[in-house]
């Protein structure tokens, strides 16, 4: 890990080398704090194994701030507390289930061993856990590739109707601003009411139009469109709020003297509007891709499961909380985070690239 | 598309639209757009207003006026206020004197966690972007990137040892533990949002204060945030959507005195030995939703001119 | 900057760390004593913990607190297996699900009581007074053996609910007789007797579309005949499925033969095919929410109390809201019967059923002061007066001298059906696989359910799956 | 015919009258500025003529066609925006090039026309920089390119140096001039600068509160404005503008009460149809002679402040009653503050404006 600091003013004495026992060298405090971290949470009982990890924050923290504040590192000094709590509340609780899933661990058991790398093979690989765990993933990617993409189009053409000012538009606004307020439980729980083909408002109107009985969530195509219909329905909202929020932001005399050159709606769109709003949807993008990737309470809700609606992170949970398969379920959620990083990554490569064509 | 500005509009004479005005045609036309996004939560809310009974009933029950018999006799219902009492006392067990259920509790909690979470995550997160946008590290992005990816796992990954930690110091079930997690919950998106506001702001106006001689402390406060209230607004109705009706953590790692109203929910999900019980459901999922529309409506304003930033960059 | 500076400088920052998180003490006075338990949120608990701080008054004088965290039903599982399994230690009583025992015992968490039945001989007796199926179900670990862990809590078997109204109209009694030369059962005795033949008949005959004549008036909406359980989350198949194996003559991968009972060939038995077929059979009478594999326990009795179907299997424990005209629209029309069984070669009726409800288990963290006073508790909690008030309030006991009191089928309508079902209840899997077998069983039968897969390929794929499992975790050798 | 006309234009937005009853009109090849203080409505008017504001009524006619109702695309003009306008994620050349694709030209014919303008407007070293990159000045001149690079009916520009400084706004006017009469179309300029008007205009157009107050060319607008408006905002250091008695006229000479004075000047024939009454007297600060002590009907003051302006220096003095004049004084003539003045304002540049402000003329 290299990590250095900078500064508009410069440092006023050199930093300290990497193996300097001195009350400013951060860099030995992380490296010390996270190997004995890591060997205390993997090693002594938990309750002990807290205050040692404790400690070591601490102690990279003290090392941190004496460092910044000498060296006038404000960029440390600012960025540290912040640091600090997703260390301890995000950081920590994943890199020790980062360990655990190197070891043959199930929480409600006692005993515990180091078998490397044979969870990841496990996971993927073994005849019985693995087309499972395949099969969820295909499923993630499907509704990944399907509520992402719903979810902009749709939040962007909503975007585009509230762009312009028009009387009783905040009242509007509002009301499509709405579905991504409530609680995933309660619209998650209406919605089967919606799709149920007894009680169901859908049913009742498919009925009466074509007098048979109309049963949505009997078919995978029917259960993957229900669920993704939810979905997009609650979070194009928060697409379309940063879209609006670039479309507004476009100045105005571009449009007129896009009128004055004579330039084509077509052109217009994609050389004035869409620069203005491309971070934004690419802000979208990345965090709606990433919430779909955990796409599992709509999941559980709508279909259990079900018509092979499996995720992978209603999988995970099946796995590692249902069946306290802790150290597997690590294994798993660490497979599905380096294929998010590696999709995001994409998506912020591809972003750049075009940034710097333009 | 959009000409019309006038110089009315610059001088404040008129009030600057943003962009055109469109005419009522427009309003209608969106209107019913609008209207019919709206519908399932419109659904709920009547919900939350019908009798008991009513809740299943075929054909749906859609509204509680005929509209001046617009609407067919058979889909309107009488509504009624009950389902909100039942929300806070109702019969627990057959036979017995309704009981407290403990909803108000619960959303004082559901108030007092989110609220807190939400604003420490806007004081951490916008001095952390602050020195990201202003002091940049080497391997700035990479750390930025790693912030993000804190949110890429199912929570039930990080639950395990959360839960350990919090027994050992004695968090759990405390109104500082969650609100800590939540904090750092909401922290990435914080830091991103609000970095790329301090992106967008011209670092002229500080520069020319700190060669007067202000404080790098003054800078902050004095020239940059101003500018980003809008910023600060927008993200902080987004992050009190997400930590309002966040549930795992929340299932466990509140006890019967800090447990906020996603949890409890869902005793109307499965309530009193029995499925869902629609018109309670509906009815604390109404309430639930007033004070979030409210902040949203009021901060709506922010939540357009706020976000207004370039690219994201990596 | 010397190491002893660093040195002092991590332990002074140690400290800070330390006081900031200082663990609230807690002083317990000596005649103090809480208990804390996590308990579903509905009214079995409720009623119990109201019983408790109206009535109960410990003997040995000391002030008992019993602090009752209701969670609601559908996270209880998530919330009680985080909180055991992070070794939260937070909980001294757990209500547990059966077949939680095998997985939280082998962890370490549930406290085996032989120690404390043994020291007290009162408690003993009270414990013996449990019908022996659901103490086997409820306490036993391994199952039926005699290390005893839990107590019954809600003690619930299936039983079919059903409409008076349409079963005893004199038109549709006609009709069904001139159809199928049999009577249509419409009493709780002609219930009792239903086989599955009569219920697939049932189904048959009810199935109308909207319009169609229903018990002399024409029906508002679609109605069919019979409903039960057939979703794909928890156990809403396997306890209904159970049932049909057990009384057509196959069986379970059967816990209490380990190490040498079998998976492969007992499971996928062509008895077992036959039960699962005949049991797929029935579910094209059902409400078509069935075909989507969501008609868990509580679709099927909402149905019931929306008047959709006329007879539903259903556990007694959802059956209040059928009584209640707020949440019933049959309130005043319920008769209440048996499972229905099958017809043995000896003429005998077969009623083998899985049990439900829940016992509830006491901690291993628990003190020894804890312990005592919770034995005092729930000596008190399964004494014949409390347990008869229980039921009177709406819960079941499974205490012999309670439920046989001639009293007890006054309290509600399906307590007529009780006692006699308790003596074929049966019970599954109390071991620490329990929820992989489970998950993967109603997967498969979810598949059956929805057709996408037979009843011979759907046993297949469990008995291959559980032999494998189980072989692995070796329980079959 | 490359021309344009306003007939009685005029602009509401709701109760407020921007513009009222404007006429103008501009001929092939001629510059008009539209000149005055902001707010006065020459923007909207420009905007107007441009199709970015619809008027509510009135006719607009560009190149002999009545365009009220057409929208900017079609009206086929030309025009430079205040804030410039550049497309921010285009480079300069495709900026340049946005006008053109309209015209569905071949891209070679595009990248000739755009590097013929660039070429005038010396663009050719940052044509693949975007607007971000380049300066205010640049960024002006790829607004004008952009303009001319078609041959469109007409030329609007939107105040285009006001965010100049003053080095480059000079050679900036300069150069458009130049720019503007190669190319023969009627040229609308927005400023609210004089002397950016005086100098690229053929005629000025003086505006106020919605009213075009005069149209005239640069020296009829400076010698012969129209009213007391025009003479005030026309001309730096700004006419004197005097209020006195006008008591008789005889054979060209005017006596007015001035400072309880008497004086008597010479003025237009016209003042000789005025009847005796409060009349404004506007003498240009150029137009006084300082004349020695006692000469007749010379007007007294006393020097108080006093501002060299190079060749000149400009003297602020008060009269015995305390009106204030300003008078221009060759550099050679030393001025100390308190020091005793004696004017005598020069017949032809002296103009008399009734009460109601409008210039009196024969």
């Amino acid at each position: 890990m290299t990590m250095h600091a900078m500064s508009a003013i410069e440092p006023t004495s050199p930093p300290p080398g990497v193996l300097a026992i001195r009350a400013d060298n951060w860099r030995l405090a992380i490296v010390a704090g996270l190997a004995l971290s890591i060997f205390a949470a993997l090693t002594l009982p938990a309750s002990v194994s807290f205050w040692v990890v404790g400690v070591a924050a601490a102690m990279i923290a003290a090392a941190f701030v004496v460092n910044a504040y000498r060296r006038r590192y404000y960029g440390g000094l600012l960025v540290a507390p912040a640091i600090a709590v997703l260390f301890v509340m995000n950081i920590f609780p994943l890199l020790w289930s980062l360990g655990l899933s190197f070891f043959a661990y199930q929480s409600n058991q006692q005993s515990i061993r180091f078998v490397g790398l044979n969870n990841y093979i496990k996971v993927l690989t073994n005849e019985i856990a693995a087309p499972g765990n395949w099969s969820a993933l295909v499923n993630t990617a499907l509704f990944v590739v399907l509520t992402v993409s719903a979810q902009m189009m749709v939040g962007f053409l909503l975007a585009m109707l509230f762009a312009k000012q028009f009387p009783l538009r905040k009242y509007l606004l509002i009301l499509v601003l709405t579905p991504m307020m409530l609680s995933v439980v309660a619209s998650g729980v209406f919605f089967t009411y919606y799709y149920d083909p007894t009680f169901g408002i859908l049913s009742y109107v498919m009925n009466a139009i074509t007098g048979g009985q109309f049963i949505l969530m009997d078919s995978k195509a029917g259960a993957v469109a229900g669920i993704v219909f939810a979905d997009a329905w609650m979070w194009s909202p928060f697409v379309m709020l940063l879209v609006l929020a670039g479309l507004v932001s476009v100045p105005k005399y571009l449009y007129e003297a896009a009128a004055i050159d004579r330039v084509s709606a077509w052109r217009r769109f994609w050389s004035i509007t869409f620069p203005y709003i491309r971070g934004l949807l690419m802000l979208a993008l990345l965090f709606r891709t990433i919430e779909a990737f955990k796409l599992a309470d709509l999941v559980i809700l709508l279909t259990k499961g079900g018509n092979d609606t499996m995720t992978i992170s209603y999988h995970l949970i099946r796995i590692a909380n249902e069946q306290n398969k802790t150290s597997e379920g690590a294994a798993i959620s660490y497979v599905m985070l380096f294929m998010v990083i590696v999709l995001t990554n994409l998506y912020l490569y591809l972003a750049n690239r075009r940034n710097q064509e333009s | 598309m959009a000409y019309g500005i006038s110089i009315w509009e610059r001088l404040g004479i008129r009030k600057s639209s943003g962009v055109s005005e469109a005419g009522w045609g427009h309003t209608a036309f969106v209107a019913l757009i609008s209207f019919i996004y709206f519908l399932p939560v419109l659904f709920i809310i009547f919900t939350a207003i019908k009798p008991q009974g009513l809740a299943l009933s075929v054909p749906p029950t859609l509204s509680p006026t005929s509209l001046l018999g617009l609407i067919p006799e058979q889909f309107v219902f009488t509504p009624t206020l009950e389902n909100f009492g039942s929300v806070f006392s109702r019969v627990m067990t057959a036979g017995s004197q309704p009981e407290a259920t403990g909803f108000d509790r619960f959303f004082l909690n559901s108030i007092v966690i989110a609220t807190a979470s939400v604003v420490l995550a806007l004081i951490f997160g916008t001095l952390a972007a602050y020195g990201f946008s202003r002091y940049p590290l080497k391997g700035n992005d990479t750390y930025l990137f790693i912030i993000l990816t804190t949110r890429m796992l199912p929570a039930i990954v990080v639950v395990i040892p959360v839960i350990l930690m919090f027994r050992t110091v004695g968090l759990s079930g405390s109104y500082l533990g969650i609100i800590l997690l939540y904090t750092a919950f909401n922290l990435a998106f914080t830091i991103w949002m609000m970095k790329s506001f301090f992106d967008e702001l011209s670092t002229d106006v500080e520069d020319a204060a700190r060669i007067d001689g202000s404080s790098e402390v003054k800078v902050f406060f004095k020239i940059c945030l101003p500018q980003v209230v809008a910023g600060l607004a927008a993200t902080f109705v987004f992050g009190l959507i997400l930590t309002w009706n966040e549930f795992l953590f929340a299932l466990l790692l509140t006890g019967p005195d800090t447990r906020t109203v996603p949890v409890a929910m869902n005793q109307a999900v499965s309530s009193g030995g029995r499925g869902t019980d629609w018109t309670l459901l509906a009815a604390i999922e109404t309430l639930f939703l007033i004070p979030v529309f409210l902040v949203t409506f009021f901060l709506q304003e922010h939540l357009l001119r706020g976000v207004t930033f370039g690219t994201v960059k990596k | 900057m010397s190491m002893s500076r660093k040195i002092k400088g991590a332990v002074t920052a140690a400290g800070v760390v330390a006081s900031l998180v200082a663990v609230n003490p807690t002083f317990v006075r000596a005649e103090e004593v809480t208990l804390t338990m996590a308990v579903p949120d509905w009214p079995p608990t409720r009623i119990m913990k109201k019983f408790f701080d109206e009535q109960y008054k410990p003997k040995s004088g000391n002030t008992v607190k019993l602090d009752v965290d209701f969670i609601p039903w559908p996270d209880f599982y998530t919330r009680v297996n985080a909180s055991l399994t992070s070794g939260e230690q937070k909980y001294n009583f757990i209500v547990s699900d059966s077949q939680w025992l095998g997985a939280f015992v082998e962890g370490g968490y549930f406290r085996q009581i032989n120690d404390l039945l043994d020291a007290d001989p009162d408690f003993m007796k009270t414990f013996m007074e449990i019908h022996p199926n659901p103490l086997n179900a409820y306490a036993t670990y391994p199952h039926k053996s005699t290390n005893y862990y839990g107590f019954p809590q809600f003690p619930d078997v299936l039983v079919n609910f059903a409409r008076k109204d349409v079963l005893c109209h004199e038109a549709e009694q006609a009709s069904y007789m001139a159809k199928y030369n049999k009577k249509l059962p419409c009493t709780g005795e002609e219930l009792d007797a239903m086989t599955w033949d009569d219920f697939n008949n049932v189904g048959e005959f009810f199935r109308r579309k909207k319009g169609e004549m229903l018990a002399g008036k024409p029906a508002d909406d679609d109605f069919y005949g019979i409903a039960f359980q057939a979703g794909k989350s928890y156990d809403f198949s396997s306890m209904q499925i159970n049932g049909f194996i057990w009384q057509m003559g196959g069986d379970v991968w059967d816990e209490t033969k380990v190490p040498n009972g079998q998976a492969e060939g007992v499971v996928n038995s062509p008895e077992a095919v036959k039960a699962l077929e005949k049991y797929l059979n029935l579910i094209d009478y059902m409400p078509p929410v069935a075909k989507t594999g969501t008609m868990d326990i509580f679709k099927s009795d909402e149905l019931f109390r929306e008047g959709k179907v006329a007879m539903n299997i259903d556990w007694i424990g959802l059956g209040e809201a059928s009584l209640d005209p707020k949440s019933s629209k049959v309130s005043d029309k319920l008769v209440v019967g048996m499972m229905p069984g099958t017809m043995g070669a000896d003429g005998k009726m077969v009623r083998w059923s899985n049990i439900g409800g829940q016992p509830f288990v006491l901690t291993t963290w628990t003190t020894p002061q804890q312990t005592a006073e919770a034995v005092e508790f729930v000596k008190w909690w399964l004494s014949a007066d409390i347990q008869n008030q229980f039921a009177a309030g709406g819960g079941q006991s499974a205490i012999k001298s309670v439920y046989s009191d001639p009293k007890y089928v006054t309290y509600r309508p399906w307590n007529r059906a009780w006692a006699a079902s308790l003596d074929w209840q049966k019970d599954v899997w109390h071991v620490p696989q329990f929820f992989e077998l489970l998950t993967q069983q109603q997967d498969q039968f979810d598949l059956a359910i929805t057709g996408k897969q037979d009843a011979k390929t759907t046993l297949d794929n469990i008995a291959k799956f559980q032999q494998s499992l189980l072989t692995e975790a070796g329980l079959i050798q | 015919m490359s021309t344009i006309e306003i007939r009685k234009v005029t602009k509401a937005f709701g109760e407020f009258i921007a513009v009222r009853d404007a006429d103008l009109s501009v001929a092939a090849g001629e510059v008009v500025c539209l000149l005055g203080p902001s707010g006065c409505g020459k923007t909207t008017t420009l905007r107007m003529i441009a199709g970015l504001e619809r008027a509510t009524s009135g006719d607009v006619v560009i190149a002999g066609q009545r365009m009220n109702d057409l929208s900017p695309q079609k009206r086929d003009i030309a025009m430079v925006f205040q804030f410039y306008a550049l497309y921010p994620a285009l480079t300069v050349r495709e900026n340049i090039a946005m006008p053109l694709y309209h015209e569905k030209l071949s891209s070679s014919e595009m990248a000739s026309r755009v590097s013929r303008v660039a070429e005038i407007l010396h663009l050719r070293e940052i044509l693949e920089r975007l607007p971000g990159q380049v300066s205010e000045g640049e960024k002006q001149r790829i607004a004008v390119a952009r303009a001319i690079i078609r041959d469109p009916n007409c030329f609007l520009f939107d105040e285009p140096l006001s965010r100049l400084d003053v080095e480059l706004r000079h050679s900036m006017r300069g150069q458009i001039k130049a720019v503007l009469s190669n190319l023969s179309k009627a040229t609308v300029i927005v400023t609210h600068d004089q002397l950016e008007a005086l100098t690229m205009a053929d005629r000025i157009a003086i505006m106020r509160d919605g009213l075009i107050e005069q149209v005239g060319s640069p020296h009829e607008v400076f010698a012969k404005p129209d009213n007391v408006f025009v003479a005030s905002f026309i001309g730096t250091p700004q006419m004197n503008l005097i209020e006195v008695q006008f008591k008789d006229y005889s054979s060209g000479k005017a006596t007015v009460t001035f400072d309880q004075q008497d004086v008597v000047i010479s003025v237009n024939p016209g003042v000789a149809r005025l009847r005796p009454g409060k009349v404004t007297v506007g003498v240009r600060p150029r137009a006084f002679s300082v004349v020695p002590n006692g000469t007749v009907d010379a007007i007294g003051a006393m020097a108080e402040l006093i501002e060299p302006m190079g060749a000149e220096t400009l003297v602020h003095a008060r009269t015995v009653t305390g009106s204030d004049i300003r008078v221009v004084v060759p550099r050679e003539m030393k001025v100390k503050p308190g020091e005793a003045l004696h004017l005598v304002p020069d017949p032809a540049q002296t103009h008399i404006f009734t009460d109601d402000g409008r210039a009196v003329r024969a």
